[in-house]
């Protein structure tokens, strides 16, 4: 028996949307207000794992074909590497380090190397959550 | 600030992460973990004789001064036992080599050995109570993965035990963190150390103390041991190995670190409790040994009586005492894995795992069966091999501390040892083999390699001992003078 | 009082009033006899409470702090648009997973249509019927 | 590197190189190549006779462990060269013995190899001076000579005798070792000779008993003296060679070694005297007593050897007095209690060796070693006749031959002692002659029952049906070498204690006048009561052997389930048993008692301390205000949490699972924690729906089939734990002593630029941790991907 | 004055939520259970709302907005294993 | 408050190793996961209630309440999350090749 998510899927769209755009706000505003990589990739994470619930394991994968294990292994990547990076300029472990560059049309921007940790936190978050719910969705 | 610090803890790591990317490259991937574990051996050999002609090191991450940031510290204890845990690591990567086989190879297998030998390295050196919780949990998650690794029956079904018990193992340790929080308000163990001191380590901060006895305990398996014989005995034979030689040494590392270092004031009380328990632990160990027909429950009780067996060392307290608990533990280490890498392999020839079924395995293996005698003696503390100095210096402790129980226990233990494991020798290696040599099953030449080099590490850390000595002493004399290890964190 | 309390004081009232609605609701869901019902209960006066509840904080931090909240509006809107779909949902369900309606309930005209006739036929009526909107 | 260390090494290194060179060999050659090594060693050691008789002594260091005091110190002195003599003198003639009686096929290569570790290791406990070193050779004759029983390793009997003797002789090193570590307690150092300086200072310590009776069950247990002889006649699986080394000269005198060579340590107190002398002779009777009414002639040779051993036992506790009284001229006479041990330890090994190897020929040619089945044998083996006649005369203590000289010091020794007054020997002294007396006539009747039922009378038919016939010369060299020395030793006794014993003797009494100790041996010295005792040993000798049918009942009043063989292995098997039952008992397998045992203990350990140290307080005014919400909110979550416990169904239960994550959500917005609500939302409603995704494989709960025992016992401990978490919780809230360290991060945006307190903590303060959590959910990722995916194969593979 | 009400008005909304969690633990059917769920989680949003202004902080109003999507989300999950027993399909339904 | 708190604590404590000492599967991981909660919230207790204000600096200029027991249940959350997750995909794989998700039919030690 079928049974038709004709309203879940048309809301789903609209909410899906809101909930990256808030993960990614999340993810950026985590400095100075609540979130941060973790929160924001949990949050990306479970939009992510909405849109499985609500649609199937292979339309999800045909629109976003990651190998998930890879996008989390390179989060880890990511946020070792940041870590390590301070090693080759003499500074203690996972030392980091900020700079205020312009930017042509942004104008003046804080970019800290602790982004690049959080976005490896963030990654790793998204993709082991989704490994782990698809890993088990997919077992006979 | 010394970066190396960190690399016995990362490189994995990152190799780890790496070989997770190249998951079909078998071949690439066995290269890139052995020279990993090869090069940790070689950073963690610098780093300890760095230690001794530069003191203590600590590596502040971020460059945060203790007691805020988290930190590395390197003294000559933990970092003898990451070497010994790099080394072993190296060796049982060999015998996987040509054992594991390629399912498993497949399925991650040198990752998570990677992940798993990164939390151990990672307990060992760290200097932050909380930090030592995520080590472990990094330890615990890997080995999670590594006991249920083959899906059989019997393994999963141990694997849940054992997850879920460590599960609530580690709950206890943050109930432990979340009190010593409470009390002393800082989480740095140099820093905890300074303020436990001056608090006088009074009655609620004992209470503490020994919360974090218990749950060491549980991971050392002292006294709280049950976990240990099921799921020791269902994974492959190299993460057998592997956990024998270095989950249980994580516990020990982490009671004898607290308990020198963060509690040692109320001696009177901890470590009449440890003295206590070490015993228990001995006799059930010797039990479990005695009544074992088969190699792995024989094998995996041995376990137990050595980790009673070091924590004796820790209960009597004195430098000597201190001194042959390490030697004793760089010798467990070494001879567990050596043990459990050969009865998995008289399972693996002769397809039996009880005692009596066998017979004869000598004469189409000599040289296995007489690196087994051979890992039988280093265990039972016959000199000259490796388990001789610890013995002997655990030993004097007690007798200069006049613990004639544990003494007595200990000692008695060590018959028991040789006992249980010589029945396996007389009965499964010695008498009349039905199998003809030619239809023996041959042992791949990669678990040779492994077996010989671990037999000669036990026979050049027992003949060797002074080469080590140096270390060891310094090592203990850490653990007994703290304010050597807390001034190298806190000063300067 | 300035017209900043006046509004401080309708968003405390307005947070009251969601309030009170809120435990009607919940005694709705009490007291009700069957599932669908119930959920009457909990999507519109619940929504009702949430939503004043929330333009009272709204109101609150505008005009306490001067503070125009993109998150509560996002927050208004967004339980606005997901509390009827979740209500639906659980009342399909509830009904596909044949959970009994109330002894005193009117005539239930998708029994016949959902379970006792021919199934097979009417849903694939029914996809045919949905399938423009799919589009 | 000097000679003598040499002397140690040079075995070890041949033993190392058999196995790796042996392929290369003729197989005929091997031990004749192994001979060349005791042949030189022992000439080498006779270089060293003229020079220590003059009272040189020979050490040298080699650092080993320096920092725990444990050196490589050979030290050569009387009473090591005379073992050392032995070792190598004895092992010369049984390796070639050996070569002629092992035959081609066996792996010889193993046989020589073996030897030749015992031989080294014997070597370097006569040869160590450093307890710990001693200790490592002692272990290792140990196990040299568990390799050698068990050579026939096929066999289940040879086994067994090895595990025994391997048990008992590791356990005995084992106390032993226990006792050098509390001697080296009390003087610091491990060298005997610095011990020996100390020993006024450390005899009156309370260790120094202990430290005795430890050291004395180590030499007890080696020298299978009773009750722990009971592995030397399970030995006797040994090849014979074997038997001839091992029980002969070399492994069970390394106990009569290191109680000579601790006398004089220990040698003044009352309890040595007493439990050497004492054990001694109860050895010495239990062994001649048991060796009568043996039928295998190698468990009589075994049985005698044992009451040989408590014989020299028992002197050497005899000689002891003398280290107690001092020197003085009336106390000199009782060193030769000691010179008689000394001589009747060679003599011991001469004749016991030539006796060996006459059963390895009979056991060889004959093909059977039983006595009821042998007989006669006089005509076919008359060498070997001659042999076991020479050598059992002397163990009989008959003139010419040497065991008649000791025998007879060693009658006098006890005669002597009874004369004495201190350790209240004057009550029960008498008893020493009377036992030595009895012991002496069993050892007269097993001895002419050696070679009256073998050699004399009738052949018995299925022997003479193989036509059995003389043994090769080879065989015999060694045992004639070894009887001309019997009757060497009598005729020319003197110089074997000018040279040899004397010096031996210095080492024992190292306070003593050297030329006041050595007596000259006479064969005859007037009608002393000595020589009484050995008129009456051969009359009543030989009296009750002709009446012995009469007289073996009395074999029978102990019944067979008390031999103390018997009481051993029930002691074994029982261990067993009851470890197993035990073991089995609280090891279920059953995660829920394991848990059980967990939170007993924690309660029991971490509640019992809590509470007996009172530890806890309570002082609620300093606690945060409570709001009446607060007050709903918790009981709330107790509802909820408590209704979990009644759930039915699994749903139910996760759904209130989630009420509890979402009042702990909400108990972090109340207390200010927003990084954490938000977490804890997030995580708590991806965990539901892990839940849910699992719970396709799971099956729907039923209800608990546990008894309502069980769950009252379940619901105390959990009741028990969770007060004591509130309690300890309660007095940890009101511990006020110290500030926190987070007080610092609230500069964060000065020190890391960030203004979310939680999130600099998160990704700067303690990133590392950040990292590895990230790691963390990296393996638990990779882990079920891997638990999915990676299935048993059908088959199962055996091992991986 | 203004905080009594606040603080009333978060005692309602408890008592809201331990009504509905009567209706949690007794049921009957599934359904109902997840319909309370799901009206907790909107009463906890609006808690949320109040404590933010009771303690006059904006650092909670992500986790009204969180509360909200999730509260949506566990609701779509749940009806979907009610309904199916799987809660993502394998394939597409098409 | 405070008091309270560890009074929860100490019943949510009770509950959980009541569910955890129970013989299925479900009921054990969901004790496991009642322990996590109680555990949380018993960090976040000996930190100290309500002793300042929620600690983000642009908010308020202090004094805030203890940041770092947050910053520890945080990474404690995440990984009982990593932990809860490997565990509930173990507890089927063994209810799947074991046939039974009751802890006391896995004793294991008859059927070898």
């Amino acid at each position: 028996m079928k049974i038709n998510d004709v309203i879940l899927r048309t809301v789903v769209r609209g909410v899906v949307f809101i909930i990256l755009t808030l993960g990614v706000y999340l993810f950026f505003s985590g400095h100075n207000a609540p979130g941060g990589g973790f929160i924001g990739g949990l949050v990306l994470g479970s939009g992510i794992v909405l849109l499985y619930i609500t649609y199937d394991l292979e339309t999800v994968h045909k629109r976003m074909p990651f190998d998930f294990k890879k996008v989390a292994g390179f989060g880890v990547l990511l946020a070792t590497g940041s870590a390590i990076g301070a090693i080759f300029f003499d500074a203690p472990f996972l030392s980091q380090t900020d700079v205020y560059y312009t930017f042509p049309v942004l104008g003046e921007k804080h970019l800290t190397t602790v982004t690049i940790f959080e976005a490896g936190v963030a990654l790793t978050v998204i993709g082991t959550l989704v490994t782990i719910i698809l890993s088990i969705s997919e077992d006979e | 600030m010394n970066n190396l610090l960190v690399l016995p803890l990362i490189i994995p790591i990152i190799t780890a992460v790496i070989l997770v990317f190249l998951r079909e490259q078998i071949v690439l991937q066995r290269i890139i973990s052995l020279i990993t574990m090869i090069f940790i051996t070689i950073i963690s050999a610098l780093l300890l004789n760095m230690v001794q002609t530069e003191g203590i090191m600590r590596l502040d991450f971020s460059g945060w001064l203790p007691p805020f940031g988290i930190l590395f510290v390197g003294d000559s204890f933990s970092i003898l036992l990451v070497l010994t845990a790099s080394i072993i690591t190296s060796f049982c990567l060999l015998y996987a080599f040509s054992t594991i086989g390629s399912r498993h190879e497949k399925m991650f297998f040198y990752p998570f050995v990677l992940f798993l030998i990164a939390g151990v390295n990672g307990s060992f050196l760290t200097g932050d109570i909380f930090n030592l919780f995520v080590c472990f949990e990094v330890m615990l998650l890997a080995s999670y993965v590594l006991v249920a690794l083959g899906g059989k029956k019997r393994q999963l079904r141990e694997s849940l035990k054992y997850v879920l018990i460590n599960v609530v193992a580690s709950w206890m340790f943050l109930i432990a963190l979340a009190f010593l929080y409470g009390t002393v308000k800082t989480l740095n163990m140099a820093h905890i150390a300074v303020r436990v001191a001056e608090a006088g380590q009074d009655p609620l901060l004992t209470t503490v103390a020994i919360l974090f006895l218990i749950v060491f305990s549980l991971k050392a398996g002292l006294l709280l041991f049950f976990w240990l014989p099921g799921s020791y005995s269902v994974p492959p034979t190299v993460v057998q190995a592997l956990f024998a030689s270095l989950l249980t040494k994580v516990g020990i590392y982490a009671l004898i670190r607290t308990f020198t270092l963060m509690f040692p004031l109320n001696q009177d009380v901890t470590h009449t409790i440890i003295g206590v328990m070490a015993g228990i632990t001995l006799i059930a160990g010797c039990m479990g040994a005695l009544s074992g027909r088969d190699i792995y429950t024989i094998a995996t009780y041995n376990v137990i009586i050595g980790v009673g067996f070091i924590l004796i060392g820790l209960a009597v307290g004195t430098e000597t005492a201190l001194t042959g608990a390490i030697y004793y533990l760089i010798h467990d280490m070494l001879a567990k894995a050596l043990l459990f890498l050969l009865v998995g392999m008289v399972f693996y020839v002769s397809g039996e795992s009880v005692v009596k079924k066998m017979s004869g395995i000598i004469q189409n293996y000599p040289l296995f069966g007489w690196i087994y005698f051979l890992v039988m003696l280093a265990l039972a503390g016959i000199p000259p091999l490796s388990g001789f100095m610890g013995k002997v210096l655990i030993g004097q402790g007690a007798i200069e501390s006049g613990s004639y129980v544990l003494l007595a226990l200990g000692f008695a233990s060590s018959i028991i040892v040789l006992y249980s494991l010589l029945r396996i020798f007389l009965a499964s290696f010695f008498g009349e083999t039905t199998i003809s040599y030619d239809f023996r099953k041959p042992i791949p030449k990669g678990a040779y390699l492994a077996f010989v080099l671990l037999a000669l590490s036990i026979v050049s850390v027992g003949v060797g001992a002074e080469s080590l000595a140096v270390y060891v002493k310094d090592a203990a004399n850490t653990l007994m003078n703290p304010s050597i290890y807390i001034d190298a964190v806190l000063k300067g | 009082m300035t017209v900043k309390e006046i509004l401080e004081w309708a968003a405390v009232l307005l947070v009251l009033f969601g309030s009170i609605i809120s435990v009607i609701s919940a005694f709705g869901l009490i007291k009700l006899p069957d599932v669908y019902t119930r959920s009457h209960a909990a999507t519109k006066s619940s929504t009702l409470a949430v939503l004043s509840c929330l333009l009272g904080a709204f109101i609150y931090f505008w005009s306490h702090d001067g503070y125009v909240s993109i998150r509560l509006i996002l927050g208004i809107i967004f339980v606005f648009i997901t509390a009827p779909v979740a209500g639906h949902l659980v009342c399909r369900a509830a009904y596909r997973s044949r959970v009994p309606l109330a002894e005193n309930s009117g005539e239930d005209e998708l029994k016949a249509v959902l379970f006792d006739g021919d199934i097979a036929a009417v849903t694939t009526e029914a996809m045919t019927k949905e399938e423009p909107e799919k589009q | 590197m000097t000679i003598e260390i040499a002397i140690i090494l040079i075995p070890f290194i041949m033993a190392a190189l058999i196995p790796l060179f042996y392929r290369r060999l003729q197989r005929k050659f091997i031990g004749w190549i192994v001979l060349v090594i005791p042949v030189s060693l022992f000439l080498i050691l006779t270089t060293y006779i003229p020079r220590i008789a003059n009272g040189e002594a020979f050490s040298h260091t080699y650092e080993w462990i320096p920092s725990f005091n444990i050196n490589f110190t050979t030290y050569i002195d009387g009473l090591s060269l005379i073992f050392s003599l032995l070792i190598t003198g004895v092992g010369s003639l049984v390796i070639l013995y050996s070569i002629f009686y092992l035959s081609m096929k066996e792996s010889l290569h193993h046989f020589y190899c073996y030897l030749l570790l015992f031989m080294g290791a014997m070597l370097g406990v006569v040869f160590s001076d450093n307890l710990m070193v001693l200790y490592a050779f002692w272990e290792l004759t140990s196990v040299s000579s568990f390799l050698l029983i068990a050579f026939w390793h096929h066999r289940k009997a040879s086994r067994a005798g090895a595990r025994k003797s391997m048990t008992i002789t590791v356990s005995g090193g084992l106390s032993m070792l226990l006792g050098f570590l509390m001697l080296y307690t009390m003087t610091g150092t491990f060298s005997i000779r610095e011990i020996l300086e100390n020993v006024d200072k450390i005899s009156e310590q309370a260790l120094f008993i202990p430290a005795l009776v430890l050291i004395l069950l180590g030499a007890f247990t080696k020298s299978a003296q009773f009750p722990f002889h009971i592995w030397l006649p399970d030995a006797m699986e040994a090849p014979t060679p074997v038997s001839a080394y091992l029980h002969s000269a070399t492994m069970v005198k390394a106990g009569i070694y290191l109680v000579a060579r601790f006398t004089p340590v220990f040698g003044g107190e009352m309890i040595w005297f007493w439990a050497v002398t004492g054990v001694g002779l109860i050895t010495l009777f239990w062994g001649s007593f048991n060796a009568v009414r043996q039928y295998d002639l190698k468990a009589i040779l075994a049985y005698s050897t044992v009451s040989q051993l408590g014989l020299i036992m028992s002197l050497l506790g005899l000689g002891s007095v003398a280290v107690h009284l001092g020197y003085s001229t009336s106390s000199v006479i009782y060193t030769q209690a000691t010179f008689a041990a000394l001589f009747h330890l060679i003599n011991h090994s001469t004749f016991k060796g030539a006796l060996f190897m006459m059963v390895g020929i009979v056991d060889h040619e004959i093909g059977t070693r039983d006595i009821r089945r042998l007989g006669g044998l006089m005509s076919i083996l008359p060498f070997t006749f001659t042999i076991a006649l020479i050598g059992c005369f002397s163990m009989a203590g008959l003139p010419p031959f040497n065991g008649f000289l000791s025998k007879e010091m060693f009658f006098a020794a006890t005669v002597k002692i009874t004369k004495l007054d201190i350790y209240s020997i004057e009550s029960i002294g008498i008893l020493i002659p009377v036992i030595a007396w009895v012991a002496s006539v069993l050892t007269f009747i097993y001895c002419v029952i050696i070679v009256s039922k073998t050699f004399l009378g009738k052949i018995k038919p299925d022997i003479s049906e193989k036509n059995p016939h003389e043994a090769p010369v080879g065989m015999l060299i060694s045992p004639f070498v070894l009887i001309g020395l019997v009757i060497i030793i009598f005729f020319f006794p003197n110089i074997l204690g000018e040279y040899i014993l004397r010096p031996a003797m210095a080492s024992v009494y190292p306070t003593f006048p050297l030329a006041e100790m050595t007596p000259h041996i006479h064969p005859w010295h007037g009608f002393k009561p000595e020589l009484f005792m050995t008129i009456g040993v051969i009359l009543i000798g030989i009296l009750l052997y002709r009446y012995k049918k009469y007289w073996m009942k009395i074999y029978r009043i102990f019944p067979q389930q008390w031999t103390l063989n018997a009481i051993y292995e029930k002691v074994i098997t029982s261990s067993e048993n009851m470890s197993e039952s035990i073991t089995k008992r609280y090891m279920t397998g059953n995660l829920m008692h394991y848990f059980v045992y967990i939170y007993v203990s924690f309660v029991v350990i971490v509640a019992g301390t809590f509470l007996v140290l009172e530890a806890f307080t309570w002082d609620p005014s300093s606690d945060a205000p409570v709001e009446n919400y607060e007050l709903l909110l918790v009981f709330v979550a107790i509802f909820a949490s408590f209704a979990l416990l009644f759930a039915k169904s699994r749903i139910t239960a996760v759904l209130l699972n989630g009420v509890v994550g979402y009042a702990v959500a909400f108990f972090f917005v109340i207390f200010r924690a927003p990084d954490l609500a938000l977490t804890q939302l997030v995580v708590e409603s991806v965990t539901t729906a892990l839940y849910l995704i699992c719970f396709k494989y799971l099956a729907e709960l039923k209800p608990e089939p546990s008894s309502r025992k069980t769950k009252l016992s379940n619901g105390l401990i959990s009741i028990l734990v969770g007060s004591t978490v509130t309690l300890i919780g309660l007095a940890v809230v009101n511990y006020e002593k110290f500030n926190s360290i987070s007080s610092y991060f609230e500069d964060s945006y000065n020190l890391a630029g960030g203004k979310n307190i939680v999130n600099t903590i998160l990704g700067d303060f303690r990133a590392f941790d950040t990292m590895l959590e990230v790691v963390v959910l990296f393996i638990a990722g990779l882990g079920v991907y891997t638990l999915i995916k990676l299935k048993a194969s059908k088959k199962g593979d055996a091992d991986t | 004055m203004k905080e009594t009400i606040l603080l009333l008005a978060l005692t309602f909304f408890m008592i809201a939520i331990a009504l509905l969690l009567y209706r949690v633990i007794v049921g009957p059917s599934m359904p109902d259970r997840a319909i309370a769920l799901d009206t907790i989680g909107v009463n906890l949003i609006s808690a949320i709302a109040v404590v933010s202004i009771v303690l006059s902080t904006k650092a909670f109003l992500e986790a009204i907005l969180i509360l909200g999507i999730l509260a949506f989300i566990g609701t779509i999950a749940f009806s979907k294993y009610i309904e199916r027993g799987v809660i993502v399909d394998r394939k597409g339904d098409s | 408050m405070e008091s309270l708190m560890m009074i929860l604590i100490g019943v949510l404590v009770a509950v959980g190793i009541y569910l955890v000492l129970s013989r299925n599967i479900i009921r054990v991981i969901l004790g496991t996961a009642i322990l996590s909660h109680a555990v949380h919230l018993l960090i976040l207790t000996m930190g100290g209630l309500k002793k300042g204000d929620v600690p983000l600096l642009s908010q308020s200029k202090g004094p805030f309440t203890d940041a770092l027991p947050q910053a520890l249940i945080l990474t404690a959350i995440v990984i009982s999350f990593a932990t809860t997750a490997f565990l509930l995909v173990l507890a089927y794989r063994t209810y799947k090749t074991n046939g039974s998700d009751d802890l006391q039919e896995l004793r294991g030690m008859s059927d070898e």
